[in-house]
């Protein structure tokens, strides 16, 4: 296993607030261009784990290593600028700012106008400004968004806030993109359309894509390596058929009554699954 | 079924945006406004009348070339005519113009970052003591009783070293910005309120106390004479040449200064004008608003929210610095009396009656202010006082006007007034009167990668106007 | 986008319809302008400094009534802000029918003010600022009634070196007027040999315990206040009820029968208690009890400080303004105005004899130091004098 | 049953009691040590070379002998303080926002209770009263005033502040802005339309002018006598009164459960059956009324107000609430305290270590760079929860 496979390496991180542990040595590796997916109950600690990736926290304990680099404790503006982004479960936009606003602000970190830059209007910066534009309609287009660039974010319907937003993490040029439940209150069929995307953005831009879902349909179908977290721990890593059939998996979820059956219910895409792994 | 008012004030307004009518409209309210304002120096309605026709080259819709036109007709030549007739309106303008700057400057920070700052009168006063300092005897006067100076104390700059310290003025400013700023980064909201308030009453309080052990400020004595730059014969000669007809009498030097300082003033606010629109518009102008919308979230696209944040404040600060530079010149006296937290809450008043986040509206706010505090009110009072010297009364209930007691001039009750409007304000139309909008850009239309994917649901919503106030996530964590 | 077009024009249109009754001034109208804050904090002694004005006006306009003119008051509030101050000065050079400025209470205000004053050659006529600076800068326009702070400051001195005392707190309530007499006290009292133990000054107007403190164990034999009545009565009420038995002693600011209302008996308490004024008690100019008698018929409160000044000030100006119609035999011109001010020769103020000098200042002013002689407010006017003291102010 | 009912409510009476003469008393000798050990400093200093020649005692001997007096004015000040903090915090803990208007709420007790004195007095009722009954006008005084400011709060909640419950934080406090600004000018209005000046003076009547000698301290020089006023006395007695009515309110009670769990989550309250607007009403009463008590014992205490009175107690009763925690009761009392300490000992000492350069003008200066201080590094406060702070 050479670092270049492995985009990201997380190893024994701990995250506690007060007397919780929100997260317990939590060690997981992914290799580069994959879908990588974190399940779990709630309140099992992804969600914080993926605030420790993205630098809204810091970890108490442990190592983050982005393509071979440590990144832990680093606030979330530098994490940004090493080509990591990501959308949030409760969509963030910045409501009050246009669509196309809205990406380009995630196109911060890849412009290089100066404050004098602006206050001169130099050429510099109207070239910038004029690539930056054209560069977020192509978003815009590329996550299915039409003739809403001068809309205010917060008018879209739910599931063009979220591909706004999605458009907006893709604005910083990221190699990882790190989705927080990007499929949540979408219906079956605006889910089949994410699950695309997410391929394309995988396939055609090759980012490697880290996703947190409770809809188990979407995470079998779509991941090609799982993490089960429960009470903050890895309980289990491994392809979706692996997970699916794993016991500590299945006592974590049905313990508890979890929603989405695991079992028999996503049979039909184990199988699937298990025949894309053999193709 | 009859047309709304609404109804019918769109129809008049779709009247005054066709074809050429926003042209003649203008120029000919402007002309009208003017001619009126010099046959009357003193009617208020016929300055009204001007101020309007010349806030329609903003509203209604028009090449730009010709709104530049118009401005710089009203800006550079109908209002020194018109002040050098009657001083008042040119002073009228000059604290429209220093308002109006200072608002702006405001506006970066609680528009733009929705950082809400109390104490900006501050740094008004960091420039005035700045120019107050150094452009009178005062540096000589380190050891002396405040408020006396032995005869013949000589001044400690020449006085045009006044331009140079409107420079000065906004880097000192500035700087003081970042070092408030500096701790404050740590405090978001109303305890970031709170923490400016403070903020504004030390710097007051401290020029009031610094009489001592050193005297630096003159305490409450306030610093006077305080030199304004130098003004040659030949330029008011100059002056007199083109304008004397104009005008109808010679203008002297003293009367001149008005002019300058209206110029200077002017100068200044075009400066700050522009530079708040590029800044509004670009990438740090919409991290700005990215702070403001949603802080983490900002965050997490890349943003350095202190770095931007400190920012804010140092360019808010700046322009106040400058115009308080400009303020020490020409009124050639500061005390600590002008920098309250009434001026700071006024300032405030003004971007949030104009439209917090919007730079025309802050200018708007700053206008409307200034007339209703300097005009509108005192007129109102000054009428008032009159009928109480006539002999008129109302008839119906038979009340005497000589009998309403003083006590209920409009005059007084300048903070009555504005702490309604606030109320009000925030209530029906907390996004002001002219509501920050985002900028339109021309969008070129790529063509979608592909196109099976766009679903009718993303066709826009109805656009509604958010508060541009911060808008704080209540669910703060992820 | 659209309403807010419409908003803005709208204001200005019914901002145009209520001023629509303020037109061009009839002809023959003459008009004398106030400037003092008639709102906000020191809008009490603003008000007084208008209506005392107003006052003179309604009484004594009858010679230029008799000559065809109509005199008008113009009352504009410079709510204690230079700022507004100037707009106000600037609006009233632009009033061709004003002739005359009675005005500003704040210093601070006066002097950027004064500045335009002195560029349209109005006359202004001050009843209270005493800073040194008003009249130094040698206007031709610029006069006051009052004394200066420096003078005031050293007959204060002189009056407790000539009572044997030995030693002085000094405080003023960080105003300029407070403060450059009370600056103007210390230094004459160190030269008289009087003790200054201390010298503080306080925005305070309620609670002086803490100041209190390290002046009682000081234990001075006078505690001097340059401010005015409201702060330093509290004050004295306060020291007196933690057993200061001293003397206190104050400024022409203390000059309200109000401070009695305030202070009480404690004010007769110990050595007593002491003030220095230009505005002679009852007793010596007949004039200042009806004026206190027809201010209270009229405005229903007791003048406050400077108000008696005030109606001298407007006195003043109309008489002026009458020489030189009388001279001119037309509505004189503000030049005209201007030097029949510095023109008048031993004028009966209600306030004493006005007499000024080329800078402005009264020639020589009487000082009288009066003693507080009851705790009953009704009895203000009764105060005995103590001492009188002429003196010409530096030049 | 009943028995533990009654001994909770005599815990919920005596556990405050007790914290606040923890409280005066630990801040009381914080401060004192803190004083001491800078005099132990300035010991040969220039200052104390003045104190000798001018009061012909040592900077220590002068210290201990101020210290007394200086202890009962910072704790007056300081229960004052924390009354009026309380408004602040109630609302504060309630809605997480900062009533910028209780200053003004303040204000009107003050007014209503003064007027209402005046009135007494100029009837000839308030000179003929006995002992007894001044106390009796002072109650009538203190409840009229707290009728009066709570019901303005609940008023100015109603009409300012409800309708922008939901709006970004900012909104209500631009609101609460406007209120104060509007409330000052309108005191000023009544007030100055009946005589034509809009201060008051507190009527002389009582026992309150009195001073009780406590000790003297015998120094090198004169002996130092200790008094406290009776009105001291009075304001300490019914500021305690008030906190701890308060707190077995807050605590003790159903409505004060009640306002607990609005505090805690609104929505959950009012799923629970609760009346949110109801207690948020009665938050503003409460508060209010404290307010305008502390009004009527300032202008007891200090004889003059006027409609600015409120503004520097105001800001002052804020820090000592963001001092102490805001949100939470204890905190707005142990800042209080502290405040008032603060402020007793700087202008005390302070113009008197540093030779008379730097006076005692900078105590608010002090106060408002503590306020800075507290914000910046410990936004929680003295007692608070890890929570305040919210954007």
């Amino acid at each position: 296993m050479s670092e270049s496979t492995h985009v990201l390496q997380a190893t024994g991180v701990v995250k506690r607030f007060g007397g919780l542990t929100a997260v317990n040595k939590v060690d997981f590796s992914m290799e580069k261009g994959r879908i990588f997916s974190i399940i779990g109950p709630n309140g099992a600690g992804k969600t914080t784990f993926f605030n420790t990736i993205s630098g809204l926290y810091k970890p108490e304990e442990g190592r983050i290593l982005f393509e071979g680099r440590a990144i832990q404790g680093l606030p979330p503006e530098k994490i940004t600028l090493r080509h990591i982004a990501r959308t949030f479960q409760n969509i963030r936009l910045f409501g009050g700012m246009t669509v196309l606003e809205n990406i380009l602000v995630g196109a911060y970190t890849r412009l290089s106008q100066t404050a004098i830059d602006t206050v001169l209007r130099t050429r510099r910066f109207k070239e910038e400004e004029a690539r930056a534009e054209k560069r977020a309609e192509e978003l815009m287009a590329y996550v299915g968004l039409r003739n809403v660039g001068n809309e205010l974010a917060s008018s879209l319907p739910y599931g063009g806030q979220r591909r706004v937003e999605i458009a907006r993490a893709l604005a910083s040029e990221p190699t990882l993109l790190l989705l927080d439940e990007p499929t949540a209150g979408m219906n079956p069929a605006e889910s089949e359309d994410a699950m695309h995307l997410f391929r394309r953005i995988r396939d055609e831009l090759g980012i490697t894509i880290l996703l947190i879902e409770h809809d188990m349909k979407v995470v079998m179908s779509i991941s090609e390596r799982i993490s089960v977290m429960d009470h903050g721990e890895k309980i289990a890593e491994g392809s979706p058929r692996e997970i699916a059939s794993n016991p500590s998996v299945i006592e974590a979820y049905l313990g508890r009554g979890a929603t989405g059956g695991i079992g028999a219910g996503s049979a039909a895409h184990v199988d699937k699954l298990a025949k894309e792994d053999a193709s | 079924m009859k047309p709304t008012l609404r109804e019918r004030l769109g129809v008049l307004l779709a009247f005054c945006n066709k074809g050429r009518n926003p042209y003649w409209l203008t120029g000919g309210l402007i002309i009208l406004g003017f001619v009126l304002v010099y046959l009357s120096p003193r009617s208020i309605p016929a300055f009204l009348l001007f101020v309007g026709g010349s806030s329609l080259a903003y509203f209604l819709e028009m090449k730009k070339p010709a709104r530049l036109a118009f401005a710089v007709l009203v800006a550079i030549v109908l209002v020194p005519i018109l002040g050098a007739r009657n001083i008042f309106y040119l002073e009228v303008i000059f604290q429209i113009a220093v308002f109006s700057a200072l608002a702006l400057g405001l506006n970066i920070v609680v528009g733009f970052s929705g950082l809400l700052n109390f104490g900006y009168m501050a740094f008004y006063a960091v420039g005035a003591y700045l120019w107050g300092f150094f452009g009178s005897q005062q540096p000589f006067l380190l050891h002396e009783i405040p408020g006396t100076a032995p005869p013949g104390t000589p001044f400690f700059l020449a006085p045009d070293w006044f331009y140079l310290f409107i420079f000065l003025g906004i880097i000192v400013a500035a700087i003081v910005g970042l070092i408030l700023g500096l701790p404050v980064l740590r405090v978001r909201g109303d305890y970031l309120a709170v923490i400016t308030l403070a903020f504004g009453e030390i710097v007051r309080q401290l020029l009031n106390n610094l009489d001592k052990p050193l005297n630096l400020t003159n305490g409450p004595q306030g610093i006077s004479p305080i030199q304004k730059p130098t003004l040659t014969p030949e330029v008011v000669a100059f002056f007199n040449q083109i304008f004397e007809p104009l005008v109808g009498r010679p203008v002297t030097a003293n009367q001149f200064y008005n002019i300058l300082f209206y110029l200077i003033a002017v100068a200044v606010v075009i400066f700050v004008i522009i530079i708040t629109f590029r800044l509004d518009d670009s990438r740090i102008g919409r991290a700005w608003t990215a702070i403001r919308e949603d802080e983490l979230a900002a965050s997490a696209m890349g943003i350095p929210a202190n770095k931007l944040k400190l920012g804010a404040f140092a360019v808010g600060a700046s322009f106040a610095g400058a115009m308080g530079v400009l303020f020490a010149a020409s009124r050639t006296f500061i005390s600590p009396e002008s920098f309250t937290f009434l001026a700071s809450v006024n300032v405030l008043t003004m971007v949030i009656l104009g439209g917090i986040g919007s730079i025309p509206g802050v200018i708007v706010g700053a206008v409307v202010v200034t007339i209703l505090n300097l005009q509108v009110l005192q007129s109102i009072s000054l009428w008032l006082a009159q009928l109480r010297q006539s002999d008129a009364f109302i008839p119906i209930i038979n009340f005497h006007w000589k009998d309403l007691s003083n006590q209920l001039d409009p005059s007084k009750y300048q903070r009555l007034v504005f702490g309604i409007i606030l109320v009000l304000m925030m209530i029906y139309r907390p996004a002001g009167i002219l509501p920050a909008g985002r900028r339109q850009r021309e969008l070129e239309h790529v063509d979608s990668v592909i196109d099976d994917e766009v679903d009718s649901s993303i066709a826009p919503g109805a656009a509604s106007s958010s508060g541009a106030v911060s808008k704080g996530k209540e669910d703060d964590h992820v | 986008m659209r309403r807010s077009i419409l908003l803005f024009p709208a204001i200005l249109a019914v901002a145009g319809l209520v001023l629509a009754g303020c037109g061009a001034p009839a002809p023959k109208v003459i008009k004398i302008a106030t400037q003092s804050p008639l709102s906000g904090g020191m809008s009490a002694v603003g008000t007084d400094i208008k209506n005392g004005a107003q006052l003179a006006i309604e009484q004594l306009s009858g010679p230029l009534t008799k000559l065809g003119y109509k005199v008008e008051l113009a009352p504009f509030d410079d709510q204690g802000n230079p700022d507004t101050g100037v707009a106000n000065a600037k609006s009233i050079v632009a009033d061709p029918a004003v002739l005359a400025v009675v005005g500003h209470y704040n210093s601070g205000v006066q002097i950027p003010s004064s500045e335009e004053y002195h560029s349209a050659n109005l006359v202004n006529i001050s009843p209270a600022n005493t800073n040194p600076k008003v009249t130094e800068r040698g206007y031709e326009e610029v006069n006051r009634i009052c004394g200066r702070d420096d003078v005031q400051g050293a007959v204060g001195a002189q009056f407790a070196a000539s009572k044997g005392l030995k030693s002085a707190y000094v405080l003023h309530d960080k105003t300029a007027y407070g403060q450059g007499i009370a600056e103007y006290f210390k230094r004459q009292a160190e030269q008289l040999g009087i003790k200054v133990l201390g010298f503080e000054g306080t925005e305070e107007k309620a609670n002086f315990d803490s100041i209190l403190s390290p002046i009682l164990s000081a234990k001075p034999e006078v505690i001097y206040f340059g401010g005015m009545f409201d702060q330093a009565a509290v004050l004295y009420k306060q020291a007196r009820q933690k057993g200061y038995l001293g003397m206190y002693l104050s400024d022409d600011g203390f000059d309200a029968s109000d401070a009695a209302k305030i202070g009480g008996d404690s004010l007769l308490q110990g050595a007593g208690t002491y003030f220095s004024t230009v505005s002679g008690p009852a007793s010596v100019y007949p004039g200042t009890a009806k004026f206190v008698a027809d201010f209270k018929a009229k405005f229903g409160s007791e003048p406050q400080p400077f108000a008696a000044q005030a109606f001298d000030c407007a006195a003043i100006a109309l008489k002026a303004i009458e020489t030189a119609a009388v001279a001119a035999k037309k509505l004189p011109a503000r030049a005209d105005v201007t030097k029949a001010v510095r023109a008048l020769k031993d004028f009966p103020g209600i306030t004493g004899p006005v007499n000024f000098n080329n800078k402005g200042d009264l020639v020589k002013a009487k000082y009288f130091i009066i003693q507080v002689s009851s705790g009953d407010p009704a009895q203000w006017s009764a105060n005995k004098i103590d001492q009188t003291l002429e003196i010409a102010p530096p030049q | 049953m009943r028995k533990i009912l009654a001994s909770e409510a005599l815990r919920e009476i005596l556990l405050p009691l007790g914290r606040m003469a923890l409280f005066v008393v630990g801040a009381g000798a914080l401060f004192s040590a803190i004083m001491f050990a800078l005099a132990f400093l300035a010991q040969g200093s220039g200052a104390d070379k003045l104190l000798l020649e001018t009061h012909k005692m040592g900077i220590l001997e002068y210290t201990l002998g101020q210290l007394p007096q200086v202890l009962i004015d910072g704790m007056t000040l300081g229960f004052v303080y924390a009354a009026i903090a309380l408004g602040y915090t109630m609302v504060y803990g309630v809605l997480e926002f900062i009533n910028f208007a209780h200053s003004e709420i303040f204000a009107i007790g003050a007014f209503v209770g003064v007027e209402f004195l005046i009135f007494m007095d100029r009837l000839g009722v308030l000179a003929a009263a006995g002992p007894l009954g001044s106390y009796m006008y002072l109650v009538l005084a203190l409840a009229v005033a707290m009728i009066a400011s709570g019901s303005v709060a609940v008023l100015m909640e109603r009409t300012a502040y409800r309708p922008l419950r939901n709006s970004p934080r900012l909104v209500p406090l631009i609101s609460a802005i406007g209120v104060s600004f509007a409330l000052q000018d309108v005191i000023r209005m009544v007030e100055s339309l009946t005589t034509g000046q809009f201060y008051r003076v507190i009527p002389t009547f009582g026992n309150f002018d009195e001073r009780v000698a406590l000790f003297s301290i015998p120094t090198g020089g004169a002996p130092i006598a200790v008094n406290i006023q009776v009105k001291s006395i009075v304001v300490i007695v019914a500021a305690v009164l008030m906190l701890v009515a308060l707190n077995y309110i807050v605590n003790a009670t159903k409505i004060g459960k009640a306002i607990r769990s609005v505090a805690q989550d609104r929505t959950t309250a009012a799923l629970m059956g609760i009346g949110v607007n109801g207690i948020i009403s009665f938050t503003f009463l409460i508060g209010g009324a404290l307010g305008g008590a502390a009004g009527v014992l300032y202008a007891l205490k200090f004889t003059r107000i006027d409609p600015f009175v409120g503004f520097m107690p105001g800001m002052k009763a804020f820090t000592a609430a963001v001092l102490g925690g805001i949100g939470n009761l204890t905190g707005a009392l142990l800042g209080g305290i502290c405040l008032g300490m603060l402020e007793s000992f700087a202008g005390a000492y302070l113009g008197t270590f540093t030779m008379g350069r730097f006076g005692s003008e900078y105590k608010d200066i002090f106060a408002f760079l503590i306020l800075i201080i507290v914000i910046i590094f410990k936004p929680s406060g003295l007692l608070g929860e890890q929570v305040s702070q919210k954007a």
